[in-house]
């Protein structure tokens, strides 16, 4: 059966070439890279090297790169650890209101944690304005977070002007750029970020790898505590083979980038067009200011779990917004902050685009979904044909 | 994570519209929490005679909508009353821990339905 | 050269059998396990049947067990997230002189922050009386971690005497298994502990993996905050491949533990015996309650690191306590914790056997340590032939 | 982690031994910060004609050992009075950042063995 995936949103799958880098740190240099002899000192090597090219696409120091488990991990670090290392300076905090709950949910525990937290409303595309952060800010703000493109909506912020502002400021700034690596441009200083998240299998390298730029002279508090690993700011073993494998990925997305970033917009342009010819379809999110590989639409009348299990049913991997494919009763607050209502959120839709994405995958995609919709609708109570 | 039973409800529900012409029509459920569920009976001599539904719901909604009207077929009204959420969630081979809420789901819309019927009843009397 | 590797405590090779469990989730079953359709719920499934694998060699059930991104993590987690949790109850801690930095850390966090922490000496050969945890134990007690064996000198505590007067005393008991994981048999019930923490590549599992049995109704804040992956416990995009890797290198381990054990423990005697014919060396640890692959000796007179270096010229990899491997002045605290002089715990050496070790290994090392010995005496100011 | 010299001069480190009628002696560090370095130096018209060196420390503190012998022999006391740490260090290739405490050592263990033999010498005379 036709198997097509639409959701590198969520997770992709590794690149070949980049297994082929982590192989050899497996079983033969498998060195604890603590050690000081031969199998530790390649281990180090590995390390060294991987840090080495991570920083020089971020445009950073080799020593401004931590390697994390996880985007969320890194997240959280930049998050928790700078706002505990800050508390002598302040306790505001800014962020927005369609973060990534690893960042949502971070600043949440920060706040039960004697902070205090102002959360910017978005426009009806998703976009914050600048000048909204600018006023949010007080004397006592000592961090900003601000996602660089959405995960759910493909928006993506006006990283640099908040970033300038911010630090004009004094404060902080962080981006979770965990949907933008390997797919955007990633440069820190022009982006204007003190810190910046990112995990590897967002962009076709492995699972259980992150890593956190943090601009040098930027104290955090570690979250994992323990060994002198990662400078102190990440205690225990480092994980060699997925650091070799982000490293890799990194590399191989950002040679790539341009030429893939044109291929996917214009495939994304084309299901633009085709959904947009279902009737009661609302597209999510900027036409402008977007991820070059996110769809996302809304159809009325009929919820986002069923879709998705209908597209399964006919070999189509997508995502949803719905509240039901997170067994809570909430749709996802991202489609709520940009002002759709409860029953419109729960017919959200996300086909997000990747390197084995082609034309007639999209054809294909664009045959099904108006079948499907039509099915739903007709079982929908809400539907008066 | 949904059974086989779930899934060829959920493939080809039986009993999906309206009944023009329903003895007891009962809705729960709402848009807000993404689930709705309408169901309409036909009542024969305290026993109902059919039943057709609609649904705005996730996949398990869908497949208990779809089984209860199975299930209810020539079933006195008393009899009906009584199909539990569990009952439903067991003739389905069982529902994922999250999606519990939605066999409730269909039992209330049945017992609605046939407290709809009998307020029609008493009221027609 | 030959090349022997003895330093398992540190880490270990992934075994070629479990990289083959894992290869199937890096590129074609990359689902993420939250996802709805065929790719995900395949990922959700491998993630699902680890986790039984995993607790059913602890004695434990599927949801007790938590995945984390290493045994530091595991450790931090349990420790900081138990002492967050049960703040209410209580803010005074138990701990031994002799955890691992992760622990350690973790807890004199926990004291920077407003917890109380009592940690309890161990006699010369590393092991802890459990009435001495009994002295220490307060109404206000709400947590006691000790390691099960010691990283270190190998010495295996009392977990299960100590866990049943935690356990009677109403507050948690956490036990660092990293150690014994795969050598030792973990039966959380007969170890009375409510959590206990473990690391994939100690035992022959990927690096960038961990794990922490957390028992049924014990609640713990999380540390990495987001998602909802491991029930809210900690977020972030499962690493299935990692998972499954950690499954099922504890599974060999587990069906292996026992002979392999007493194979180790034989050609850890043999090195003992023939290292103790080294003028002025001194055994580190227990002989008794001792883990089967660990050799610690001290020799007087001459420093770690160019021992280490020296073994390594040679093709030996091993590790050592002296304070110039870490780069920091200090030498082992475990060792000082023993009741070691500073000068002589910079002249230890811990060899740890594992799979590969064979006797010609052991008769190697042997042959050569002895005169490395005394061409570094040789070399030493302190030391009068 | 070493360069290529230092693990030249760690596996056969140059001048190791006493000389049995030194003119100088000077001895630093301690055995519980990990490194102790000590040297015999032998001055013929005020040059350096001599040295040996007896070390207990990591592979950095016995390679820069080595190496200041090599480097003060020949030398005036003046001259070797001036040597740094940092000479020490590039002579080595270069040391770990962790490990430039160990040139430190080497440096002023030979300004020990000149004060010592300054200091003989004014009392003798
Ligand atoms: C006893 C003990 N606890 C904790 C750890 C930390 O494990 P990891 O470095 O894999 O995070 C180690 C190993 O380094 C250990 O030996
Ligand atoms: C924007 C964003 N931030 C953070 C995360 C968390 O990453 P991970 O699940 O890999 O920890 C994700 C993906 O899930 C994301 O899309």
């Amino acid at each position: 059966m036709t198997q097509i995936y639409m959701d590198h949103a969520a997770t992709t799958p590794l690149r070949p070439e980049v297994l082929e880098t982590m192989l050899p740190y497996f079983s033969e240099e498998f060195g604890n890279a603590s050690s000081v002899y031969g199998w530790g000192r390649r281990a180090r090597q590995a390390l060294d090297r991987s840090r080495d090219t991570v920083a020089e696409i971020l445009g950073a120091q080799a020593e401004e790169i931590v390697f994390t488990g996880s985007g969320s991990e890194a997240i959280n670090l930049a998050l928790k650890g700078a706002a505990k290392a800050q508390q002598k300076k302040g306790r505001h905090i800014v962020t927005t209101a369609i973060e990534h709950h690893a960042a949502y949910d971070s600043v949440f525990w920060l706040k039960k944690n004697g902070y205090e937290v102002t959360v910017l409303p978005v426009d009806s595309e998703g976009r914050i304005n600048p000048e909204a952060v600018r006023s949010a800010l007080r004397p006592d703000t000592i961090l900003v977070s601000v996602m660089h493109a959405n995960n759910e909506v493909g928006t993506i912020q006006p990283i640099s002007a908040i970033g300038a502002l911010v630090q004009e400021h004094g404060a902080l700034f962080h981006t979770d750029a965990v949907q933008t690596a390997g797919i955007l441009k990633l440069n820190v200083d022009e982006l204007n970020v003190d810190l910046l998240s990112l995990a590897a299998h967002k962009f076709y390298g492995p699972k259980g790898v992150g890593a956190l730029y943090v601009r040098k002279g930027v104290r955090l508090e570690p979250l994992v505590h323990g060994g002198f690993q990662e400078r102190g700011r990440r205690a225990g073993t480092e994980n060699i083979a997925g650091i070799v494998g982000l490293a890799s990925a990194l590399d191989l997305a950002a040679a790539e980038r341009e030429l893939e970033s044109r291929r996917l917009a214009r495939l994304r342009d084309r299901l633009f067009a085709g959904l947009q010819e279902i009737p009661f379809t609302r597209i999510n999110g900027s036409r402008v200011h977007r991820l070059p590989n996110n769809v996302s639409v809304c159809f009325e009348f009929i919820e986002g779990e069923s879709l998705l299990l209908n597209l399964d049913l006919r070999g189509i991997a997508a995502s949803s917004g719905s509240a039901c494919t997170s067994g809570s009763l909430e749709p996802s607050h991202v489609l709520l902050a940009l002002g759709l209502s409860h029953e419109i959120a729960h017919g959200s839709l996300r086909l997000t685009l990747g390197r084995e994405t082609t034309e007639s995958d999209v054809d294909y995609v664009l045959g099904e979904i108006p079948e499907i919709v039509h099915r739903l609708r007709e079982m929908s109570p809400l539907y008066q044909a | 994570m949904y059974s086989e039973k779930v899934m060829d409800h959920f493939r080809n529900p039986r009993n999906v519209g309206e009944l023009s012409q329903a003895d007891g029509i009962g809705e729960v459920g709402n848009a807000r929490c993404g689930d709705i569920m309408k169901l309409w009976i036909k009542v024969e001599n305290g026993v109902i005679s059919d039943l057709r539904f609609k649904t705005f719901g996730c996949g398990a909604a869908i497949a208990t909508s779809s089984m209860i009207t199975e299930i209810a077929k020539g079933k006195t009204l008393d009899e009906a009353e009584n199909i539990t959420d569990n009952l439903i969630a067991e003739a389905l081979d069982g529902l994922p821990p999250l999606k519990m809420h939605c066999s409730n789901l269909a039992a209330d819309a049945l017992k609605a339905a046939i407290a709809d019927y009998r307020l029609k009843q008493s009221s027609a009397s």
